[in-house]
């Protein structure tokens, strides 16, 4: 029976491991990761099989109402959030894995004070054995990976969610390392005291949940600083943990499945987050120690104390610069995210295409808030995926548009990122939208976009600024498109 | 502690990191939930300590393990699902049915 | 016979088929002697044979075991490195210290 | 003891699969094979620390046996040769498998008529578990598969060195069947007679030698069907079934280092058998079921018998119509290694250049015998690196060349590749030679090359013959080049 258990992990694991592989192609992307969740089947059915069970209402229940609960956040969820929804679900996994461990520690010491016999023995096969210090120190790993991922990721979910906007306070590195400290001389103090448990219960008892706590404190001062714009990469690399603490429990329990699966994680989150990091031209320890998206807002608020000239034009002006304009191409940003104007977008582009206008997208790779953000709003909207440009195959064509409509992007388009050797985001590769013939923005403000920093682009002459809701603004071209349409 | 779960670990770890190589930056997210979904397979685990366990304390953490891995699991699966059926092509598959002249000959 | 040893086996195969992927082919003939010499990894299996048994007949096989493996260990490593000896670009480096007028200029 | 031993294993482990990974990129590939050098040191050395060990001078003297005879061979083989030799070491490290899961059959037979106790006890852990039928069947798996790899690697070697020219007998794939049956047959009769021994001694030990000497036989008709051009791909083949072997006689020994890094060389060794069969344009089917290069002889037999008018053309002809080139590429072929005329080719190129003519040379990647093996010999000739061009790159050249010197190619510049549906080698790309001005084929006769067809490309009336063994005819090319030129 142990047999056909590890071969049926075995398969598991194998469903993994191509359900990884194809969601790293688009096309294969989907069955990918149907193949995982199919491998997670098996594995549960598996795992249902792995002992004699006694609380099957228990189980019974807990799968239902993590099910319940998982499926109905996953359904409701809006398109923009979902980034982080992926957090919130990344520090559940952290947390389970914490508590499993802690639940093997609760049944050695139930074992020694006699529950376990009364209630009609506990059958475990692992929990006969000793609990010694090399078990003590994966359950110290597991309950401290477990934790930070857990708090980690509900800041990082906080921050996405623009609920959290602190980034921290004064002396909080010094804090950090205080609580890391004490991490190390709790995991120090459980792993010493492991020989005496159950016998002596208080030493371990007392550790974990010091334990506990401080790894919850430390996830949230790790994640504290660093700035909301860099939480994608901070999500992925938490996911990396909570794969790693899936592995301390597998060690915990001598269990394939979870070895396996959160090695893998561990390990292909790991290269996901350097991938990120270069895309976005950063390195992950400039991520970590809190990057620009923290700090460089004062500069900005700096430079915003002058005042330059803009040209700011109106929805009318708009419509007759894009009705006489051969080729358009929209550069969508976070803002028309937070407009959810993609709809507006989709229809001002197909009546421009009726009058013969060529409309284009041009996506950038970093733009929104998370990867792909652009592609996903723009799906759901229906524009054809034929029509969105990744920014280096568009870039040489700026210089033959006529109009470009800057929808709610900013970052992405500064071309500080080209000549501001100063600059956070120098080196950054950006769309060249001024090459172009006239540049439209279309925001609310003057204020900065998420790298917090000056744009030179909307003091350009070529520029005009269309101010207000992105998807005000387009309803209103859409408007007077219609009304200089012959009816 | 087995040293068999060591050579597991560290040969399961060479093959995650040689298992993603070149992503396109649009499915960064979708991959990242999907391998988070993944990482739920500590279920397996709140299963085995659940459903042998005898007292009620660990019975009960154990109980709040797997209501957690489970909703990572399921909602990990469905949201990553959800985000993929965005990158379809509905114009690809929906030209090959219906006729092109739609809305333009007539 | 451990279940272990064949959880560790499928893993390592999965490592393997993604270990290589695109080999340009001048690459195939020393990636294919590499890998050779690799697979006589069996020389543990000669020596951990040959060294602990006290049985003439099984320390002979043995043996024969020991002095074939160590062949193609030995010989399979020195024959790829000769190989890819060959591909050293000997141009390049010399170009770099020798002025480049060299039997031309004068 | 035992955990510092395994994870010495571990690190060899992970050194191979930097190493295998190293390989496959030009730049890396040095070092890549002397990381996986030191691995195998690494797992000789905690192979050594094992087990007592009884044998000292017979583990010494094996070494160094083993090393020297290593060692010569792969320090004396030419260049050219080297195809056959990894053939030649790929059959030992099959035959050293099978022999240690035979010796391993020893021990428990020694222990049992008690040979062991009289010298001192065997010592090993493994030896004293029970003889059951899964041992029983992974000692036929390592058997059988070690066996298969040593025959039919040594049949590979022959047919390369050109000592072996048999392509097989009638009722040979007849004959392969039945000693496939064979072969199963004898794994059977072990498995089923293992729980017996060793005290039962007998049909263990048959079916063993019956099992061994049918698997020999297996090998070497498992081979010799396939033709001698395809020889490089079933060596890879035997490479990934030797790592296979490793694996399986891990297995029996309970060792992870030989059944990680075997069953790393196996699959590793089927990818690269996939890629080589790929960049040949067959599929692996066609290759094993004995492809073209053993059958289609006859048809270019036939094709011969008929009289076509052809140019031939002498040396002075050539060096003349070289002088007065401004380009030429050298497409060098099989019949380069054959005469080995590369220092040749790179003094006449050397002249050439000297009168300020171009010289390239187009590398077909199949030319030759092995992936790499015009390359491997101009670089011995110090032909500089940026002079080789590939296919890919150099075909669009030809139409602007005014001299292709074809030195001992033939199937690589087969226009029937591009043109005639029925040919066996249609579809392959070729190098588009018939496009340069004139086209001077050298090679000794108007026989086929190793896909045993015709070649339109000697009947072009741009292509012009020099007849002779290439070196001698680059040779007198030479000599009338330094004729020619002013003294
Ligand atoms: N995509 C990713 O994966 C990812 C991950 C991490 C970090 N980032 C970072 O996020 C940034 C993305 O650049 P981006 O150009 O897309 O966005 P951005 O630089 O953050 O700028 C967004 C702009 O949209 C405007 N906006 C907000 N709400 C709007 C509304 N309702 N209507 C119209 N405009 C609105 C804002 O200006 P107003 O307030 O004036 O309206 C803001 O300047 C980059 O710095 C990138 O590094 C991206
Ligand atoms: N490279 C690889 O990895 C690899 C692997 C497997 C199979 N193959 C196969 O091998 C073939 C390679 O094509 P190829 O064009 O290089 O060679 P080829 O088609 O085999 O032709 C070689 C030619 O060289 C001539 N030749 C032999 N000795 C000579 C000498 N001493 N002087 C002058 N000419 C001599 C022969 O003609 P004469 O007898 O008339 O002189 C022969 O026609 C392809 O079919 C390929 O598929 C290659």
């Amino acid at each position: 029976m142990e047999t056909v258990i590890t071969l049926a992990y075995l398969v598991a694991a194998a469903l993994f491991i191509y359900g990884i592989k194809r969601l790293s192609s688009p096309v294969t992307a989907r069955g990918g990761n149907r193949m995982a969740a199919v491998g997670m089947l098996i594995a549960v059915v598996a795992a249902l099989m792995e002992e004699r069970i006694l609380n099957v209402p228990e189980l019974i229940a807990g799968l239902a109402l993590g099910g319940a609960i998982g499926a109905v956040l996953a359904k409701r969820v809006p398109m923009t959030a979902m980034p982080e929804m992926v957090a919130a679900f990344n520090g559940f996994g952290g947390i389970a894995s914490a508590l499993v461990a802690s639940a093997e520690v609760l049944r050695y010491y139930a074992r020694e004070i006699g529950v376990a016999a009364e209630a009609g023995g506990d059958i475990s096969a692992v929990a006969t054995a000793a609990f010694d210090r090399p078990l003590a120190l994966t359950i110290a790993l597991s309950v401290l990976i477990g934790c930070v991922t857990f708090s980690g990721s509900f800041v990082a979910y906080g921050k996405l969610s623009e609920r959290l906007k602190s980034n921290g306070f004064r002396g909080l590195r010094a804090a950090s390392i205080l609580v890391g400290l004490g991490v190390l001389a709790a995991t120090v103090w459980m792993v010493v005291a492991a020989p005496a448990f159950p016998a002596v219960e208080g030493p371990v008892m007392t550790s974990l949940v010091a334990l506990a706590a401080l790894a919850l404190v430390l996830g949230v001062f790790l994640v504290l600083p660093i700035g909301g714009a860099d939480m994608p990469v901070v999500i992925a690399l938490l996911n990396s943990y909570s794969g790693l603490a899936a592995a301390a429990t597998g060690f915990v329990l001598s269990n394939y499945a979870l070895i396996v699966s959160g090695a893998l994680v561990g390990a292909s989150g790991l290269i996901l987050t350097k991938i990120m990091c270069d895309a976005m031209n950063r390195s992950l320890a400039n991520v970590l120690l809190g990057g620009f998206g923290a700090e460089a807002t004062g500069g900005a608020a700096a430079a915003g104390g002058e005042e330059r000239p803009i040209r700011s034009t109106s929805a009318d002006d708009v419509a007759v610069l894009l009705s006489y304009a051969s080729s358009v191409i929209v550069v969508p940003g976070y803002g028309l995210a937070v407009a959810q104007a993609q709809h507006e977008v989709r229809e001002m582009a197909e009546i421009l295409e009726r009058q013969g206008v060529e409309v284009r997208y041009a996506i950038h790779p970093v733009a929104g808030r998370m990867p792909g953000h652009m592609n996903v709003l723009l799906a759901e909207a229906n524009v054809p995926y034929d029509k969105l440009v990744e920014m280096d195959d568009i870039n040489a064509d700026f210089a033959t548009t006529d109009v470009v409509l800057v929808v709610g992007a900013n970052d992405v388009v500064n071309p500080a990122a080209r000549t501001d050797k100063t600059s956070p985001i120098y080196g950054m590769p950006i769309l060249n939208v001024d090459e172009a013939g006239n540049v439209i923005v279309l925001k609310r403000s003057m204020r900065a976009g998420y790298a917090g920093i000056e744009n030179e682009l909307f003091y350009n002459p070529k520029t005009q600024m269309l101010f207000g809701d992105a998807k005000a603004s387009i309803k209103a071209v859409i408007d007077e498109l219609k009304a200089l349409q012959p009816a | 502690m087995d040293i068999a779960l060591v050579v597991v670990f560290v040969i399961a770890t060479f093959l995650g990191a040689e298992l993603i190589a070149k992503v396109p930056a649009i499915l960064h997210t979708p991959l990242m939930s999907g391998a988070n979904a993944i990482s739920g397979i500590t279920i397996v685990g709140a299963l085995i300590v659940t459903g042998a366990v005898a007292s009620p304390w660990a019975k009960w953490v154990g109980f709040a393990a797997l209501v957690f891995a489970t909703i990572n699991v399921v909602g990990g699966f469905l949201v990553t699902d959800r985000m993929l059926e965005m990158f379809k092509r509905p114009d690809r598959s929906e030209a090959a049915t219906t006729p092109s002249t739609n809305g333009r000959g007539k």
